[in-house]
């Protein structure tokens, strides 16, 4: 019938094929085997394909210490990006340093890969006295003022239309900042998704959407989250160009995110980009993906892991010996460990952090507030009881 | 009658009422399969299928704006909101719409349904899963507000919540889920809606409180007793429609009041109760009213434990209103 | 580049052609003419298209006089839908009287069409003591449950989500009703409409979209709406159908309608159908289009005045004569003048309708208020201050 | 010197402010060319460019997000909400995000920008044009809350709200936005937030209002007087931070409180004044502390002239409280 949009095809998440031209347009670069697809691999210096490399290492050491921490309960949550390193690592790399991140809680390797040393982020799972945020926020929600890594929020998407606001006044004051917004497939579904595209599409602002689509949103599987053929393809809806790329290649997700960014910096407006990849671990801390998500699934990716693949790449470029693999492996470990005993010999914060920054200065009310409380404190402390965190 | 945590009295009367009436369906994020991130639908979806039990999409605007036409088709949903704090991008849909259907419409049209939201501090939660946020409800005409703080009354509370002709707001004290446990008995045992649960007798000072702060009030009233203070507590159940026969007869009686709550102070629900007291018992009051609440901050993670009232907030409380 | 989607044309308001496959997809059935295209000309019976035609006579007529009424300072508030009568005719002929209705404060017609006298209208507009919804709401927001034509209500959007409710529960219970959900352009930029869309896509509801484009959102053009190609496109961001059909075009909207509305019933889920068309109206009677709106467009808009093109029709196909012109203006008129006298001669409502409704039973503290008010009254009014109404 | 309105005083802040800091920018839904639907930020889009006053699509949830990173970015936005009954589309932003910004990232990220919105019954706006929820947003830690009810503070208040370094909703009580006009000093006159502004004085009962309550209070002590009855006024101006010295000293003085406010009365901004009152000076009150406020339903359209606090009804407030 005349006037039908028809969604062309069905499959949600499809293996890509070795080359730059997938399933459900998914562009790939770097093949199963490490080989890269000429047309489309990115010239990089090789120290910044190393750089990338040691970032995905790192923070997949850091994941998997911190959350030994929490299982020994030193932290009290934490969320791991197992899986998701290359999705992460290729796009901070597009981006320059005047730009501007709205990273999820999912999104730690950025922070790491524009020079934040792991110490920063395990002050903040601390929540001590050290810590950037005061210990005023849960575990992994950062925030970096000097990289411009916006603060980490829990609420679901909030993030998009702040991204949109940025770029927006960024044009205004004629300065050639890009804003790179993350966030992950269940995000799409949030009333900012929309907003946020909406206004970027009419504004043409100057972002890039990173939806990196790790096909789960805890127990909600991508075919419950929209009836959308991709995520990509929700770009139609706001009259920006829509990429669906390999998450799990780095050099795929450098190259569409560079691309993006370019069009974003010439005046061209935002673009979506869909990096497909795969949560490997379970949501968080206080999940446990057994109970809804089928092991066939996690042993399929397995196969897809993002660091192998990259590693594989490296060496065919003779950028990666077992010794450089020693050397940064080691170098992770002993970064996290000196982290750990600093974050965790640190005390927590003083009792005022909790009225301050809640305005510029601290109104009579707060002030009223904090001396009260400064006498019950002295007055002796009551037991601390103690509660379980279910997500 | 069965021993039960307040999670399990939750299950429990969801599962009732769903057997009861074939009307009731329970859905929002993660509640089908994985039965809730607190557990609380645990085992519904295997029971009563995916058709009345069922996961949405995440947004909480698309969660209580289907559910405000489900109930204007007839059917009764209980929507999970997975934490109170994340109830914001659906708050439209309850003051806009599910608050003032009925009266917009003339009674054409009603909204019986219930959202249901674990709610509240005492669980590292942070700023964005500890809120308490009941005052904002309590401010919405259109909507009751309940929330209970025992076993039994979750279950009896949701019972009539579900059964309701109007929109109810069920806080579920997220912080005393598991650490509580109750006789609840089985079966269909509905607590009235409207009505306070008076804890504890006592002559010279009435606590109010309401969810995970009637422990803390019980806690505080015991070491009160000790040191020769006799402390009443009203557990209020239900914020609206208040039982305001109950926190005046009370008051009345004992002559002094310290209002117990764990949202930030300022424009709480607290200062409703104080208020009402204010202006209907000004007469009766030996003391000024007190309040014993949360700061006016957001809520912090680290220190999380010095943020919420505690039972030696509380009997500070007590000693100024009694010692006044 | 590999995966790219790139939105495929620019043009937002197309003329369209004298056929059913003209430009963006915009399907249509009658001509400029009155001459119908006979590949996709629907077959309806002349009782039917008649009927059809009175409402849409019945409603300009009830418009014109209201807006008067309110000039005249004897109502306080009106919306006219002028221009917009065969994107609403059209689309209520295709539901079946079991079947649900969400709609705008622009789509009156729809309730006259389903057998609402004018008189009730008026009485809401009226805000008296026979209005169904007890002078509670500003005019123009009617609900009349006996033609499942829910409560409309103020905030844009709103309707969607629950539209997609009542679907949803239709289904449950096995009911096989369809529910209408009709929005305006600037609609589609809310939270409502991208969680409803997406929840139907997902649930498969049987649910048709109505985005009735008039191409104005008060003062903002369809161009800062959006930047998406058409409304129609929105759709693929939720995996549904998208169709868009000439809003003037009494025919077309009913065909695309039906064929939505029979998808839905036969349980192939929601479609979005956006109708072409335009707001020949200042946004309401506070508003004052001449303040932004290049007059060009609308007379260019003026020659394709919907009833015009259906009268031209309906001469045709022999199912309009002058006499019967003057039958249906007439009917129209009296009914219209007898609603207004019986509206305006009845009191105002009840005192104690402030607090009814307000819960199913009348709480105590709401009895307190009532019985405060009504000793406040019975020691005599203050005078009246009366406001003024912007929008 | 010039007599403006308090609608003419909003635009001239706005002027006054984008004139003498390029980093202010303006928007919303029709304040462009339109001017906004009560023509706000008329000529402002003239004046000063599209860059610096533009429209935005329909949806308030983007306009706030947006803002939010405007503020994070630098600039100082300005965003108008076209009626505060339509700003729940955007709560998520307001309460999770601007209001927690600074809080959350430990001053990393801040945010210093202005939500305007015009409120209030009393233009027969019925449900959705005439609400008063000052309440959501005081009970926000985070955000300021200010109110007007004079065109020099409006336009005073204003212009401080705009250099705050954290966000303000800014409530313009639209039924005096064309009826009340006064004296507006021309050029850069800012009004300090946080204090309140005495309108009255008077020895028998404080009269405690904002917005357009002020001159329904006003009136209401005009007749008083004439009954013989001394009424003090304060005018609250900024609701978040509040000027509580200023009210407890009048209520000292007088030791008698009425509190005016049309939002619903359960949970109202009001009750926190009432709970201060008799919290802190509760052993001065010679009376209850009375509210007069709008009553606990939605708003209705025919009889708004019922709902709304009148002078009427304030005395009768007055003379429960000075009878006692
Ligand atoms: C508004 C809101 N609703 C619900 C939640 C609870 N929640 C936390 S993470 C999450 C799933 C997010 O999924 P996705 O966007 O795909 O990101 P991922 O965790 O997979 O990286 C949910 C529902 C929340 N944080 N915010
Ligand atoms: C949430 C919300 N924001 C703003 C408004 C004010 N408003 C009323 S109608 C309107 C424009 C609606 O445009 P559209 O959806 O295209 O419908 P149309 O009026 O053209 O039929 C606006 C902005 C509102 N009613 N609700
Ligand atoms: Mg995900
Ligand atoms: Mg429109």
């Amino acid at each position: 019938m005349a006037g039908t949009l028809r969604p062309a095809r069905t499959k949600q998440a499809s293996e890509p094929g070795p080359d730059g031209r997938a399933e459900l347009g998914l562009l790939q670069v770097i093949g199963a085997d490490g080989a890269a697809a000429k047309t489309v691999e990115p010239e990089l210096p090789v120290e910044d394909l190393q750089r990338m490399y040691r970032t995905m290492v790192l923070i997949r050491t850091l994941d998997e210490r911190a959350l030994k921490l929490q299982r020994a309960g030193r932290i009290g949550f934490y969320v791991s990006c197992l899986g998701q390193e290359a999705a992460q690592v290729g796009s901070a790399q597009a981006f320059e340093e005047r730009d501007w991140i709205f990273p999820t809680y999912r999104d730690p390797a950025i922070a790491l890969h524009r020079g934040i040393p792991v110490v920063e982020l395990l002050r903040q799972c601390f929540g001590n006295a050290r810590d950037r945020v005061r210990g005023r926020q849960m575990p992994v929600h950062y925030a970096f003022r000097e990289i411009r890594f916006v603060s980490i929020s829990s609420p679901i998407g909030t993030q998009l239309t702040q991204a949109v606001g940025v770029a927006h006044a960024a044009r205004i004051r004629r300065d050639p900042v890009v804003v790179a917004a993350y966030c992950g497939d269940g995000a799409t579904s949030s009333n900012d998704f929309h907003a946020g595209l909406n206004f970027a599409g009419v504004w043409k602002a100057p972002v890039v959407f990173l939806c990196v689509n790790n096909q789960w949103a805890i127990s909600c599987p991508s075919a419950k989250q929209t009836a959308s053929e991709t995520y990509a393809a929700k770009a139609v809806a706001y009259g920006m160009p829509g990429v669906r790329v390999d998450g799990n290649d780095v050099l795929a997700v450098y190259r569409a995110t560079k691309e993006a960014a370019d069009r974003a910096r010439r005046g061209e407006g935002p673009t979506l980009i869909e990096a497909l990849t795969y949560r490997m671990g379970s949501h968080s801390s206080s999940d446990d993906a057994a109970r809804y998500r089928p092991s066939e699934e996690w042993e399929a990716w397995k196969a897809k892991d993002p660091i192998d693949r990259f590693r594989r790449y490296l060496a065919r470029r003779r950028a990666w010996s077992e010794d450089f693999e020693h050397e940064v492996v080691a170098g992770a470990s002993a970064e996290v460990q000196a982290a750990i005993e600093e974050a965790e010999g640190t005390p927590v914060p003083a009792i005022e952090t909790i009225f301050t920054d809640v305005y510029a200065e601290m109104p009579p009310h707060l002030r009223e507030q904090l001396e009260e409380l400064r006498r019950a404190e002295a007055a002796g402390r009551g037991e601390e009881e103690k509660g379980e965190f279910p997500l | 009658m069965a021993e039960l945590t307040v999670l399990q009295a939750v299950t429990d009367a969801l599962r009732t009422e769903m057997r009861r009436d074939d009307r009731v369906v329970v859905f929002g994020e993660d509640v089908g399969k994985n039965g809730g991130v607190f557990r609380a639908t645990e085992g519904l979806q295997k029971e009563f299928g995916e058709e009345r039990c069922f996961d949405t999409p995440l947004s909480e605007c698309g969660i209580v704006g289907t559910a405000v036409g489900m109930a204007l088709y007839g059917i009764r949903p209980v929507a999970e909101i997975q934490f109170l704090d994340f109830i914001y991008p659906a708050f439209d849909q309850i003051v806009s719409e599910a608050a003032k259907m009925r009266y917009r419409s003339g009674g054409e049209f009603t909204c019986p349904m219930v959202i249901r939201a674990p709610y509240g501090g005492g669980i590292r939660g942070g700023l964005y899963h500890s809120q308490s946020s009941e005052a904002y409800f309590c401010h919405t005409p259109g909507l009751k507000v309940v929330i209970p703080s025992t076993p039994a009354d979750t279950k009896g509370l949701l019972l009539s919540s579900i059964r309701d002709e109007d929109p109810v707001i069920f806080l579920e004290p997220k912080r005393i889920y598991r650490t509580v446990k109750g006789e609840v008995p089985e079966g269909d045992h509905p607590v009235p809606l409207g009505k306070a649960r008076l804890v504890r007798e006592g002559s010279q000072v009435t606590l109010i409180a309401w969810g995970a702060m009637v422990p803390v009030c019980e806690k505080a009233a015991a070491e009160a007793a000790a040191k020769g203070i006799d402390c009443e507590i009203l557990d209020l159940r239900t914020l609206v429609p208040l039982d305001e026969a109950a926190l005046l007869e009370s008051v009345r009686k004992t002559g002094r009041a310290v209002v117990v709550y764990e949202a930030p102070k300022t424009a709480g629900f607290g200062a409703e109760i104080s208020a009402i007291l204010a202006e209907k018992a000004i007469e009766v009051l030996e003391a000024p009213i007190v309040r014993v609440a949360g700061f006016d901050t957001p809520f912090p993670y680290t220190l999380e434990n010095l943020y919420l009232p505690d039972a030696r907030r509380v009997l500070a409380g007590i000693e100024k209103a009694v010692g006044f």
